[in-house]
């Protein structure tokens, strides 16, 4: 996979509040990157300076290789889906889908447009070999900036030749006046290929259809954007940054604003869409469970700092550190000692694990997931306490055992009823030991 | 009971309009009063609407009070407008001294601000005429302006303007097309407040117009021989203008509410 | 403490790209200092100093102690505000009922009661109060030149802005309260009370400063209704024109406008006592 | 957004262009006090356009001439000393005004006037400076139904302090003075400080009764009507109200009026100084004269305009008016300064009262 976005030594302080202190990122084509964290972390703050809404105080971002610190927000190939949406209230949903469109269809842009081929031709040129290649890309870029010009301009020569041919029949010949038509014919026929403005909006038009298909919102076009569920606002924002055909996605806590279900839902979409698109999404949130159901890659971030950078599998199975751990689904942390390689000790007890490379005797931070534990009569593990609590919890039950030294969450499909003496039991598979954090 | 209460109130909205109509009424009426009194009848004349064409001083005064109240309103609603916006992004601190700021020619006396104006052109030897009445006239129009826009303003979602920055359009066209569509009915208030005021005004006017400036309040104050019948004329021409507008308005209105109810 | 509406509220504060926008202000500062702020400064400078001989400027509070001392003068300044008070008194007993009455009314019929009651605003003010000069001469000429004369064009003159603010404020008011205060059980009277009322104070407020300040000091009124009687518009205006004594006039116009400025600062105390008083409740 | 830019634009320069627009004949004046259709007539004979600015007294008028600048202004008597005091207008060409005759002109009683003023202890020729325009006297419009002319010669200026019937006196501090000053026997010009004193508490005294009021231009349209009985007035003003309302006369206390000349004088900084002097001589011709005379109602200072008015037909019900007797203690103002500081800050608590 090709690198897209990369982030380089990037820090960020409004006044005296330093709010990412070095981030290092990379990120790449079609990926699904989650940038997760809790509130003040620092995660929309990234994606900010990705989008260009706000500078960084220091570091680099570069798209493709090219520092694009100075290109501002709207010449930038990303969109971003805010997590308001930020629809227009003032257009209905056609319009606020087409607004990219029309944004990028003016005289402005042209001359935007303009400017951008004969950078990118430049560069061509620079690296051209031959002076001939030179010239043949010359050309080429000022045909196409006459067709940027004048998109009827291949149409409007042929125009010309068949009325010189008109001009050049012969008057007194007898098949005149049928080629004279034959010719005039023709030349409506090309005319009818011109890009008018009607030919144009409907392009427009059937582009904005496309993009509403995609996100399930067909024959919603002239509603007004505030008679739309929060869902439809959703995929109407999404619609409306997917259109400009952007490089890179960028989504601002999009489905924090839905009800549980409908978050469920959208989250498959946008998997599905993102797939389907086959861009970069850089999706920021602070719920776990969502990073983990979508994501290709993860990006947890605390306090203006990357914590880990992994699979989904990868972060849930190996925090790196208790606030991962804490951070990423339910878990029991407990404190303790590496005594060697695969030897880990806590609560006076030592277990054998599947960790090593730590110092001997090094202060460690443990992780047991609660799912990984089980519960089996007394005495038959080490670890013995009481059911403190059960909650049922639909596929399974939520049970916290106190032993003398700690409480213990469970999670299993068998009922324990309160009160009872029970042992708690893992593999040594599921002892992640972590560095103290 | 509630059917008295709707009649009652009926008599007293009925009394007010009487009230804010009666002189109107009276202004009109002597307009085609054959002789000069403005209040004893001697019947029926156009002839004052003959002599307020001719006036040349009165015409001047209408024109030129027009064209000020004009330029003042595009002006001052232009600035304010566009400060509002940028008020919205500024630190807390510095906005709330502008906005204080703002404050004074509202809450001050308006001779006070008229005062102020003319020692201020009167130190800068600016010659008082139709340009310094124009400033004076952006200068207390501007305010009123801000405290009209600015609250709309606030209002606003600030990730619309990203938003539409982020999907191709320059800072100034997301002002355009994103933000001003939407504080569009607080920026037509603003310019209905900032005319309303201008075309009225007549102390700062007077004050700051030196004495070749000459608007309709000032032409009638300074007015030797007092009030003359030209003038009910013109206010019959003003109220005529006026009552077409608000018809039209009207009409509006009622095609919005229909609208409205449709949906 | 890792989500819910504490993350959002802090991210809407969050300072965000602002640099293309915020030099749009720019004509708007430049316009405030040098029409606004700078006058306000010069008006203080003229009246706390005198001018010795060229250039030089001596501070001085004689035009003060002479205002104070002058009882006519005083007077004058008190008689205007007595008279201000009655207007904005008597713009209020009628604007408010006026206001209220009016949101009881149909939306449309509402739109052009609103627009009737603001439409003479766009006549000149000074014809309209001629207009009721000749009203005056035509049905008791000696009426001219009292209160009574004077107050009545004043209330005339401001009663839209009376009616306006509070007409605006009124209109806002959720009909549902209505309904929840009629469905526990208030009276018509209580839900005007509890109700109508102490939502409506801020449109009053506004409404008793916009009628308060033109009417304290109006130049046109009490020269066409007043017979010329010098109230302190006037007297301002003729210490500047008249007697040339500009540093008098502007002592007197901080005077007014201090007076002023407290008046307004106390009305709007009252406000912020009852917003708070109503995020208590609310 | 465009178009909007463009009418800004234009509208801007239309006011720049207008504000700069130099090209006409300034001409600074009281306010309705020249027949409208002489300047229409100066147009079209010199080609140039007349802006004509009014002003409501002289001493606003002083005040915006050290601001502005005009070519042609229409001051009184004693603002013209001021203005040569303060060295503000130019001395007149005469050789250019064709139309008048320095010493054959001018009517006796005001030839007679300016001599005087001329052989004064504190001498001032004004006619080097000034070409008369209008001048008149001041007196008494009385409703003649209710006022007797009996009366009227018994208490003189007194009687605003003897009658209860509604009356005006002219807003002026001047002309306010003048009426007390004359009344005790004093000098309108007096600068004696227990003089002036009297003079305040007298008027005072007036200013506390109901049936008086202080006012200006109001009266002439108030007294169409016969508003009130007894108004301190301009003789010009007195033919105005005279000719449309046939209850009225005029007169004019024995003890002594003031008696005023209004002239036009050239500022130094004025522009169009030759075309100034024509405008002068142009308003200065019989017919010129005459129309005006006509349309303002004042008196002219030509001697065959002026003996026109008091002889016509046409005329006689205003004569009383028109006419400008010279009483023995007739005075006319000068610039006194320091007398006029007093003067003006004991009106404002005068007429506060």
């Amino acid at each position: 996979m090709k690198k897209l976005i990369e982030l380089r030594n990037v820090t960020k302080a409004f006044g005296e509040n330093v709010v990412l202190k070095g981030i290092n990122l990379e990120i790449y084509e079609n990926e699904f990157v989650t940038l997760l964290g809790p509130s003040g972390c620092g995660k929309t703050t990234t994606l900010r300076i990705i989008g260009g809404f706000v500078d960084p105080s220091s570091g680099e971002v570069l798209l493709n290789e090219k520092n694009i610190l100075d290109i501002p927000a709207h010449k930038r190939p990303t969109n971003t889906v805010f997590q308001r949406y930020a629809l227009f209230p003032h257009l209905d949903v056609f319009e606020n889908v087409a607004f990219g469109l029309r944004m990028h269809s003016n005289k402005v842009n042209i001359q935007m447009q303009i400017n951008k081929l004969k950078e990118d031709y430049q560069l061509k040129i620079e690296h051209a070999q031959d002076s001939k290649t030179k010239k043949l890309l010359k050309d080429e870029l000022n045909n196409e900036i006459e067709l940027i010009k004048d998109p009827n301009i291949h149409l409007k020569l042929k125009i010309k030749t068949i009325k010189e041919k008109i001009q050049a029949l012969d008057k007194t010949s007898a098949d005149y006046k049928t080629l004279k038509e034959n010719y005039q014919k023709e030349i409506k026929t090309i005319k009818a290929d011109f890009e008018t403005p009607k030919v144009r909006e409907q392009r427009l038009t059937d582009k904005v259809m496309k993009y509403l298909a995609m996100v399930n919102l067909q024959g919603y076009e002239r509603r007004s954007v505030h008679k739309l569920s929060g869902g439809q606002q959703q995929r109407v924002a999404i619609a409306r940054a997917l259109i400009n055909e952007p490089k890179v996605l960028l989504l601002d806590e999009p489905l924090a604003a839905l009800d549980l279900k409908l978050r469920q839902e959208m989250q498959y979409e946008l998997k599905e869409i993102q797939r389907n698109a086959g861009i970069t999404f850089i999706f920021v949130t602070h719920d776990q469970e969502e990073a983990l159901t979508m994501s290709d890659k993860i990006v947890v971030m605390n306090d203006g700092e990357i914590q880990q950078v992994g699979k989904p599998e990868d972060i849930y199975n190996e925090p790196i550190n208790t606030f991962v751990a804490k951070f990423i689904g339910e878990s029991n942390i407990i404190e303790g000692i590496m005594i060697d390689d695969y030897i880990v000790e806590f609560d006076g007890v030592k277990y054998p694990c599947v960790d090593y490379g730590f110092k001997r005797n090094q202060d460690v931070d443990i992780v047991l997931r609660p799912e990984d534990l089980d519960i089996v009569p007394l005495g038959t593990s080490p670890i013995s306490g009481v059911v403190d609590s059960v909650a049922f919890k639909g596929v399974h039950y939520e049970i916290d055992v106190k032993t003398k030294d700690r409480i213990y969450t469970i999670h299993t499909t068998d009922y324990q009823p309160e009160g009872k003496e029970v042992s708690v039991s893992f593999e040594k598979e599921d002892i992640h030991v972590m560095e103290k954090w | 009971m509630k059917k008295r209460n709707n009649f009652l109130s009926g008599v007293f909205i009925s009394l007010c309009l009487l009230f804010v109509y009666a002189p109107i009424f009276s202004l009109v009426l002597f307009s085609f009063n054959a002789n000069r009194s403005l209040t004893t009848w001697g019947g029926f004349s156009f002839s004052w609407y003959g002599e307020l064409f001719k006036s040349r001083e009165i015409m001047s005064a209408v024109l030129w009070t027009f064209i000020i109240a004009v330029l003042a309103t595009i002006i001052s609603v232009i600035i304010g407008t566009f400060a509002a916006i940028a008020l919205a992004k500024n630190k807390r601190l510095f906005k709330n001294i502008v906005l204080n700021l703002n404050n004074i020619p509202i809450v001050n006396p308006e001779i006070v601000t008229a005062i102020g104006l003319l020692l201020l052109f009167q130190s800068l030897r600016l010659q008082g005429g139709y340009g310094t009445m124009l400033l004076a006239h952006i200068a207390f129009c501007t305010p009123y302006v801000i405290i009209t826009v600015y609250p709309k303003v606030k209002s606003l979602d600030p990730s619309l303007i990203e938003a539409a920055q982020d999907l191709g359009a320059t800072p100034m066209r997301a002002l355009y097309y994103a933000v001003f569509p939407q504080i569009k009915v607080a920026i037509f208030a603003a310019a209905a407040i900032a005319f309303t005021m201008s075309f009225d005004d007549f102390v700062i006017s007077y004050f700051t117009a030196g004495s070749t400036g000459t608007n309709i309040s000032i032409y009638l104050y300074t007015l030797k021989r007092g009030i003359p019948p030209t003038i009910n004329a013109l206010s019959t021409i003003m109220i005529i203008v006026v009552s077409i507008a608000v018809g039209f308005n009207f009409i509006l209105t009622r095609k919005q509410y229909k609208k409205e109810i449709q949906e | 403490m890792f989500q819910g509406p504490l993350s959002i509220a802090k991210r809407e504060k969050r300072k965000i790209k602002a640099k293309p926008y915020t030099f749009l202000g720019i004509p708007y500062y430049v316009l405030l200092t040098s029409l606004i702020v700078i006058p306000l400064i010069l008006i203080i400078f003229y009246s706390i100093t005198i001018q010795e001989q060229g250039l030089y400027y001596k501070f001085t509070l004689d035009y003060f102690t002479q205002f104070f001392s002058e009882q006519e003068f005083v007077r004058v300044m008190a008689d205007s505000i007595i008279l201000a008070i009655i207007t904005t008194l008597i713009c209020l007993i009628i604007g408010y009922p006026l206001a209220y009455y009016i949101t009881k009314r149909r939306p449309i019929t509402q739109a052009i009661l609103i627009l009737l009651i603001t439409a003479p605003m766009w006549i000149n003010m000074l014809i309209r109060t001629v207009a009721w000069k000749q009203i005056f001469d035509m049905i008791n000429p000696s009426l001219l030149g009292s209160d009574f004369a004077i107050i009545l064009g004043m209330v005339y003159v401001f009663l839209p802005f009376m009616v306006l603010p509070i007409y605006t404020v009124l209109s806002k008011i959720d009909p549902l309260l209505y309904e929840a205060s009629a469905d526990l059980g208030g009276s018509n009277m209580k839900t005007f009370r509890k109700v109508t009322l102490p939502l409506s104070i801020s449109g009053v407020l506004s409404g008793i400063t916009m009628v308060l300040l033109p009417a304290a000091t109006t130049m046109v009124i009490p020269r066409y209704l007043g017979q010329n009687r010098v109230l302190i518009g006037t007297l301002i205006e003729r210490k500047f024109y008249d007697s040339g004594n500009w540093g008098y006039g502007a002592a007197i116009a901080i005077v007014l406008s201090l007076i002023i400025m407290i008046m307004v600062f106390f009305t709007k105390k009252l406000d912020r006592n009852k917003e708070i008083e109503h995020d208590e409740k609310t | 957004m465009k178009k909007i830019l463009g009418f800004i634009v234009l509208s801007v320069s239309l006011i720049t262009l207008a504000a700069c627009n130099t090209n006409s004949l300034k001409v600074f004046s009281y306010g309705d006090y020249i027949d409208p259709q002489i300047l229409r007539d100066f147009e079209r004979e010199f080609g140039m356009p007349v802006k004509l600015i009014p002003f409501d007294s002289n001493e606003r008028a002083l005040t915006k001439m050290k601001l502005e600048k005009f070519d042609v202004v229409i001051p009184s008597d004693y603002a013209i000393e001021q203005l040569i005091k303060e060295d503000m207008i130019q001395p007149i060409d005469w050789t250019k005004i064709t139309n008048l005759n320095k010493e054959t002109s001018f009517p006796l009683e005001l030839k007679s006037l300016l001599n005087d003023l001329k052989e004064d202890e504190n001498p001032l020729d004004l006619l080097e400076y000034m070409v008369p325009y209008f001048w008149g006297n001041m007196g008494i419009v009385y409703n003649t139904e209710k006022v007797s002319l009996a009366d009227l010669e018994q208490y003189e200026w007194d009687i605003f302090n003897q009658t209860n019937l509604p009356a005006v006196i002219y807003d002026s501090s001047r002309d306010g003075f003048m009426m007390a000053l004359k009344h005790l026997g004093y000098s309108m010009n007096s600068n004696v400080t227990t003089e002036l004193t009297e003079a305040e508490a007298y008027l005072t005294t007036i200013a506390k009764k109901n049936n008086v009021v202080f006012l200006t231009d109001e009266i002439l349209d108030d007294m169409l009507t016969t508003k009130y009985d007894l108004v301190q007035a301009y003789s010009g003003d007195a033919v105005y109200l005279m000719d449309k309302n046939d209850k009225l006369n005029f007169y004019v206390p024995e003890v002594g009026t003031n008696v005023w000349v209004d002239g036009m004088v050239i500022p130094k900084n004025a522009e169009k100084v030759d075309l100034a002097h024509e405008f002068i001589n142009f308003i200065s011709s019989y017919e010129m004269a005459l129309a005006n005379t006509e349309y303002v109602f004042y008196q002219s200072p030509r001697k065959d305009v002026y003996e026109y008015m008091i002889t016509s037909d046409d005329y006689a019900h205003l004569r009383e008016a028109y006419q400008v007797k010279r009483n023995l203690n007739d005075e006319i103002f000068r610039y006194v300064p320091e007398v006029k500081k007093i003067v003006d800050d004991a009106w404002l608590k005068i007429i506060t009262n």
